[in-house]
């Protein structure tokens, strides 16, 4: 699996638009630091998403303009953003009601390592020495109706990041529904990894290959 | 776009099945969602559990409910007011089951309900017979009892204005359940003085953000237990 | 104790008056219905006292100007009340965190019965067939810093209020701390109940003698 | 009459002593209580437990308090940071202890130890390692984990307009923990941008009631984090 094999697939954006067209309208949906953010960009025509972000505030809007950012006015990425019409202020015992009491649609989250049962590990490699830090992963994946990981398939020195058991600390157990990588959708089942669509000239025996366990195709 | 606004309180309540819990705000007459309540008893379903502070008053809103004989379990702090002769009746008669819990026990648990606790441990009640039967624990040597959360499938509640998103506002101490009734349903249906538009409301003065509301009907000049009783008014 | 003594002691409003003189400036204070109401008539020259109403107000101010009532301004006891500049409205789970959490200084009761140890009954007599009905005495006896009792010495029926061990059920479990009645002052200690202040006239025997438990005087 | 003002910074945190456990306002920049950080920095305090989301950035506020070696123990969510070197060096030093906790667990024993509830159940980070060590039980068929209310000292929080009796309003994003903080310390130590007289500030809009506060001080026009660091100021 450490194989290099040369495929690309698709692009983060295009990554984080085919992610887009599976949130139905009027979604509550939280996104994560980095891929996650872009599903932002890419609202299919028509509907319309909520963005709560966990440091208080639903209603998220896009970043300002330049000169008009406010210190105080951010996101769980500590980067400027803008509140839309229709946006609410809360304080973190409430914005984690929100997401611990399951009203919260969608939580859209990367990943070190997803396992066929779900399992996600997305916090911490457990090296000696690294500086844990937690933030509001755990909160998310236990308690959002939806999660949905966004990552690219492999790591960047080619490890599998889908694998039968995470080597990584859990953040949660169980919890990935569904798995957007460059090469294909993949839902996480009581069956383990089934395909649900693969990049366009992408063959489900590649992806098979850098997948660290069985998949199911999509025909199956 | 996104509208959770409906026609009126009979489309707001039309869903509602037999058997249902429903949590109903107000204390007292204050905040008591008395349209969405007449709504509900035209619509017809029984069976209801109702988890509320009071049982109401006269023959109106809640108490005309009762009367009616459509809840057979009420989960509720003080279920005696002025005025207040149904559910006595009901249950003596044994037609309505009564569980009693302490007032902010009942707000606690409601709470912990809409925000994915499922159990807490409170002073409350410890060594008075609301506490038999429960578990105890002792923590930093003092006696707390295992309480759990609440939720129910309906929430009815009154707010002074909404937003089409469902952000909610308030009038003064009508507030009391209603914040925490909206998070612990599954559907919460609000009545509200007014309904405006996305951006009408100061995002920093929501009391109820929006993603705890699913549906809000325009009443533009609710009743009060208060009028409809000196008034003369039985319902329906 | 039942032998009618005939003594009567300090008014309602003297013994609110005497209760009032016991809170000190700035304090944080529940009055719940019937007698403690009264003490907000008889704040001592020079202090402020903040009063909450566990139905979501603090800064609870006295009853409104005929004609300005507010069916939506109400106290716990659903009476008409107003709010004074420098006060602020939350729900039930904020405003009994105040109770729970001990913020609030004082918690103002009337009684049933009050036992030698501090338990106190005053939401049901237990009787079959009476509508239970419990509010926030639970709550507040549980939660607030301070609990003053103020009541009659005796019930209507002349039988004593203060006794070795309540008959009827309990409210909270060794919590009150003071107890002001029309005869005395009297304060809940480890040895149990002591004096600290007779009702001018009223003798130490008589009130002993109209006590269902042993009293010790205000100088032992 | 009720006056909750301080003079200034140094008058508000003059009383924390060694050993103290403080709570930080505050989610990255946004409300932190800088100038109350900086007089505690100036007033001495040492062997101090901090309890904030963050560890702070550069060596301003809070990463200044660290650095000066006078917090031996921080209990937070996401001790990592851009620009945040300060935390690491101590913590692999041995100086400063972390207790890890996830944010939403953070919050909400938070909310807890203000709310006098001594313990609750969570989902949150069962299956993890920082389930490690703790007790669990299930309810309806799910796994929890037993989390424990938080309490401290002092909590140091930042607001945008104070009244007098230590009603708050914030600004924004800011919010996030200051007004549960605000609850669950013996003394709340707020500073505002404005301070106004009772009355000024509508009653239906205040965030955190006066209750929970104790020492307001004006700070009319705070500093940022990230303005102090462009500028290269380190503190002291």
């Amino acid at each position: 699996m450490t194989q290099q094999t040369q495929v690309t697939g698709w692009t983060r954006e295009e990554m984080a638009q085919r992610l887009a067209q599976d949130i139905a309208n009027g979604s509550y949906v939280n996104l994560g630091i980095g891929i996650p953010e872009l599903v932002a960009k890419f609202v299919p025509e028509g509907r319309t998403f909520i963005y709560h972000t966990e440091n208080g505030l639903l209603g998220m809007g896009p970043s300002p303009a330049e000169g008009e950012a406010d210190p105080e006015l951010i996101n769980a990425g500590k980067r400027h953003v803008t509140a839309n019409p229709g946006s609410a202020y809360f304080h973190h015992a409430d914005s984690f009601a929100m997401i611990r009491g399951g009203h919260l649609d969608l939580s859209v989250l990367g990943a070190m390592q997803i396992a066929q049962n779900g399992d996600l590990a997305n916090w911490s490699t457990g090296k000696p020495g690294a500086i844990p830090a937690v933030g509001g992963a755990m909160d998310l994946v236990a308690g959002v109706k939806q999660v949905f990981v966004i990552t690219q398939h492999c790591t960047k020195t080619g490890d599998a990041k889908l694998v039968e058991s995470c080597s990584y600390p859990l953040t949660g157990r169980g919890v990935v529904d569904r798995v957007y990588t460059n090469l294909a959708v993949i839902d996480v089942t009581p069956d383990g990894f089934q395909v649900v669509e693969l990049c366009p000239g992408v063959e489900f025996e590649t992806v098979q290959e850098l997948t660290g366990a069985p998949l199911r195709s999509a025909s199956e | 776009m996104i509208n959770k606004r409906v026609l009126n309180p009979a489309e707001a309540v039309a869903d509602i099945a037999d058997g249902s819990s429903i949590m109903i705000g107000g204390f007292g007459e204050a905040g008591s969602p008395i349209e969405l309540i007449h709504a509900l008893i035209d619509q017809g379903a029984s069976d209801l559990t109702v988890i509320s502070n009071n049982t109401g008053s006269g023959e109106v809103g809640l108490a005309a409910l009762l009367k009616e004989r459509r809840v057979t379990k009420v989960i509720c702090s003080f279920p005696k007011t002025l005025n207040s002769t149904v559910f006595p009746e009901l249950y003596r008669e044994g037609f309505t089951e009564l569980e009693l819990v302490p007032q902010g026990t009942l707000a606690e648990r409601i709470r912990a309900g809409g925000a994915g606790v499922p159990a807490f441990y409170t002073p409350t009640a410890v060594g008075t017979p609301l506490a038999e039967g429960k578990e105890f624990r002792e923590f930093n040597g003092r006696d707390y009892l295992l309480e759990h959360g609440l939720a129910a499938d309906y929430s009815l509640i009154k707010g002074l204005a909404a937003d089409s998103h469902g952000n909610l506002l308030y009038n003064k101490t009508a507030r009391n359940f209603a914040p925490i009734m909206a998070m612990a349903a599954d559907v919460t249906i609000v009545q509200a003085a007014s309904v405006l538009e996305p951006g009408e409301i100061d995002p920093e003065i929501v009391v109820t953000p929006g993603i705890f509301v699913d549906r809000v009907v325009e009443v533009a000049d609710p009743a009060y237990e208060s009028e409809l009783i000196a008034a003369g008014v039985s319902y329906p």
